[in-house]
C-alpha cells in the first residue's frame, strides 16, 4: 500500500537526518518497493515544504551535490561551537590558495599550481587536503612523466557548504588570460 | 636612485607601522615620509616578513598595488628595483629565500633590459608578444585571481565552524556494514602517511599519560588484592598492544620499586609469580 | 543581550540536533554566558515545545539519562534500513587513517586522532569503526571532559588475520621508513 503524503514527508525528513551523508531524491524513492514509489515530483515538493517549515528554526535543509542535509544556521555558531567538540581547525593562505587553484582549474597537476602561485607547492599541503578529502587523484596528464592530475572531492563541496562547483565566486573576465598565462607556460618545458 | 629611497622608505613605514595587512593587497598604502636610505626594521616585524608573502608573486603584486600602478603597464625599472629592495632584507636577515624569488628577479632584469634595447627587427613577426611584460602580467593576474578566490572561499560558512551538520539517531542497524576487502598492508600504508604528515607538522607531542601508568599500577593492586598471587605473563594484557604492554611493565616496575608487590621465583627458570607485600 | 525565547528554542533544538551525544538542560544553560543564560524552565518548556511539534514528524525528541536526543521513530525503521543497504561503502582514506592510529598508539581519545591526524574526526568514521566491531571504548582517559578511549577488538584481529597486535609492523620502522619517503618527497618535489 503506497504510502500517503505526511507519510512520505516524515520518511524523507528522517532518511535525511538518519543518513550520515547527503542524501538525493533518488536514494529516497528507492526506500520504496518499485511499484510503490512516490513520484520525483512529490519527494521534491515534500523536500521543499520541510525547507520551509524550517524557516523559523535553528537549523535548514541544504542541497549539497545532488544530495540533501540539515544543518544549523550560521546565525547560531557561537552557541553550537561551545558545544562542539572539536576545535575548528585554521588552515594557512598557501593551503587556501592550493585548494583554489584544484577547484578553479580542475583537473591540475602540482606543477600547474605551482606555475599559477609562482612557489613549488608544499607536500604537507597536498598530504592535508588529501588526507581531509576534499581533493583526490584523477589519473595522470598525458605528458612526459605521467604527472597525477587532482580534482576536488564532493568531500569539498559538503565542506564548504557548496551546492555544486558553480556556487564558487564567479570567474571574471581574466579567467580566460589567467588560464592562457597558464598554458603558455606549461607549454613551453612540456611542449603539450 | 631617488626614486629607490622613495618607496624603500615605503616599505619600512609600512613595517613599522606593526601591521602588514598582506590580504588585502588592493589597498595601497599612501602615505609616504623621506627616511633614511639604510631600510632599518624593527625586530618584531621580521617575523611579519617571512611569513607575509606567499611567494615571489605575491610580493610584486603587493609592491604594484602600494605604487597604484597598473598591472598591465608595471614600471618595470621601478618595480625591479623595489622588489631588489624586499630581496635584499629577505636575504639580511638571512630568511632562507625559495629560488623563486631570485627568478622573478632575474625576470624581472630581463625585462627591464629588453625594454631598453631598441625593437629588434628580426623580431617583427612576434608583433603581438612585443611587449616583454605581457606574460608576467598574465601570471601576476592570474595569480591575484587565485588570491582572491581563496580569501572568499577562506569566508565561505563551514562545517564545524559556522555550520554543523544535524543527525538524528536511525534505527539499530542489525548488521556489520560490509565494506570492500581491505588488506593488512593497506592499513600499514594508512598509518605511514599519518607519521610523515604528523612529522611535517608542527612538532606533535605524542606524550603518554602519566596518570595512565598510575591507572595500571591501580588495577594491578586490585587483580593482586583478589587473586593473591599472580604469574608474571598473567599481568599483562596482549590486546592492549606494544605500549600497553610496555605501560604495565613499568607500573610492574613501580610497585616493585615502592615495596607494594614483590617477585618470586621458585627455581631457576620456573616462572615468575607477583604478589602483594602485605 | 538575552536571546529571545524563539531564539533560545531554536537553539535548543540545533545544538541538539548537531551533538554527537545527548544533551542535557545543562549543556544547553551552559551555552549561553552565566549573566544571560536562560532559567532551566525555559530550556524545559522549550524541549517540551519541540516534543510537541515533532508529534507528527519522522523523528522524536527523547531523554536518554538527563540528556535529550533527536531519533527516528520505530513506524518508518523498514524504510531506514533500505537507506543503509543503499550506499556501496568505500573505505575511506580517513577511515584507514584514523583505524591505523587506534591500531597502532592505542588506546587513544578523539583528541589524540585529531592532533596526531591534524584534521578533526568525523562522528560517521568512529561509528563505522564501531559499528563493525573493529574498535570499541576502553574507559575514559583521566583528563578534564574524561574523553572516551578507543582501541581495536579481536573482530579487528581477526579481519586483518593477526593473532595479534604484536604482529604489527614495530612503531620505530615505520617511522624511520616513513620519514625517509617524506624527505624524498619533499627534496625532489619536481619529480612528479
Amino acid at each position: 500500500m503506497p504510502v500517503s503524503y505526511q507519510e512520505l514527508k516524515n520518511i524523507t525528513e528522517a532518511a535525511i537526518l538518519t543518513a550520515e551523508v547527503p542524501v538525493s531524491v533518488a536514494q529516497i524513492r528507492s526506500l520504496f518497493p518499485i511499484d510503490e514509489a512516490p513520484e520525483r515530483a512529490q519527494i521534491n515538493r515534500a523536500i521543499q515544504e520541510i525547507q520551509q517549515d524550517c524557516e523559523t528554526r535553528g537549523i535548514e535543509l541544504k542541497k549539497i551535490g545532488d544530495g540533501y542535509r540539515f544543518q544549523s544556521r550560521p546565525k547560531y555558531a557561537a552557541w553550537l561551537l561551545k558545544l562542539s567538540e572539536l576545535r575548528p581547525r585554521r588552515y594557512s593562505r598557501a593551503l587556501m590558495e592550493t585548494l583554489s587553484i584544484i577547484a578553479f582549474r580542475q583537473p591540475v597537476t602540482r606543477g600547474d599550481i605551482e606555475n599559477i602561485r609562482g612557489v613549488s607547492v608544499s607536500t604537507e599541503i597536498m598530504r592535508t587536503l588529501l588526507s581531509n578529502e576534499w581533493i583526490e587523484q584523477a589519473g595522470h596528464k598525458q605528458v612526459p612523466g605521467r604527472p597525477a592530475l587532482f580534482r576536488t572531492t564532493r568531500g569539498f563541496l559538503e565542506y564548504f557548504n557548496l551546492e555544486s562547483l558553480d556556487d564558487l565566486p564567479a570567474l571574471d573576465l581574466l579567467e580566460r588570460q589567467a588560464s592562457d598565462a597558464a598554458e603558455v607556460s606549461e607549454s613551453a618545458p612540456s611542449q603539450e | 636612485m631617488r626614486f629607490a629611497d622613495t618607496s624603500a622608505q615605503g616599505d619600512t613605514g609600512r613595517l613599522t607601522g606593526g601591521v602588514i595587512d598582506i590580504n588585502q593587497g588592493g589597498e595601497a598604502s599612501s602615505a609616504t615620509h623621506p627616511i633614511p636610505s639604510d631600510v632599518y626594521i624593527p625586530e618584531d616585524a621580521l617575523e611579519v616578513i617571512t611569513q607575509a608573502f606567499e611567494g615571489p608573486l605575491d610580493l610584486l603584486l603587493y609592491l604594484i598595488r602600494k605604487n597604484k600602478f597598473d598591472v598591465l603597464d608595471i614600471p618595470v625599472a621601478e618595480i625591479a628595483e623595489q622588489y631588489a629592495r624586499y630581496i635584499d632584507v629577505m636575504q639580511k636577515i638571512q630568511l632562507e629565500l625559495a629560488g623563486e624569488y631570485l627568478a622573478i628577479a632575474a625576470t624581472l632584469a630581463y625585462i627591464k633590459s629588453r625594454m631598453l634595447l631598441p625593437p629588434d627587427e628580426d623580431e617583427t613577426e612576434e608583433d603581438e608578444e612585443a611587449d616583454p611584460r605581457l606574460e608576467l602580467a598574465r601570471r601576476l593576474e592570474a595569480y591575484d585571481q587565485i588570491r582572491k578566490f581563496a580569501q572568499q572561499l577562506e569566508a565561505r560558512p563551514r562545517v564545524g565552524r559556522d555550520i554543523f551538520v544535524a543527525h538524528a539517531l536511525g534505527p539499530p542497524v542489525p548488521k556489520k556494514v560490509i565494506f570492500e576487502a581491505v588488506e593488512l598492508t593497506d592499513l600499514i600504508d594508512a598509518f605511514k602517511s599519518v607519521l610523515r604528515v604528523a612529522e611535517l607538522s608542527a612538532p606533535i607531542q605524542m606524550k603518554r599519560e602519566p596518570l595512565f601508568v598510575k591507572d595500571k599500577v591501580k588495577m594491578i593492586v586490585a587483580r593482586l588484592e583478589e587473586a593473591e598471587q599472580l604469574r608474571f605473563d598473567q599481568i599483562f594484557d596482549r590486546e592492549e598492544g606494544r605500549l600497553g604492554l610496555v605501560v604495565t611493565f613499568l607500573a610492574l616496575l613501580e610497585l616493585i620499586n615502592s615495596n607494594l608487590i614483590y617477585a618470586v621465583q621458585t627455581a631457576h627458570n620456573s616462572p615468575i609469580h607477583i604478589k602483594l607485600n602485605r
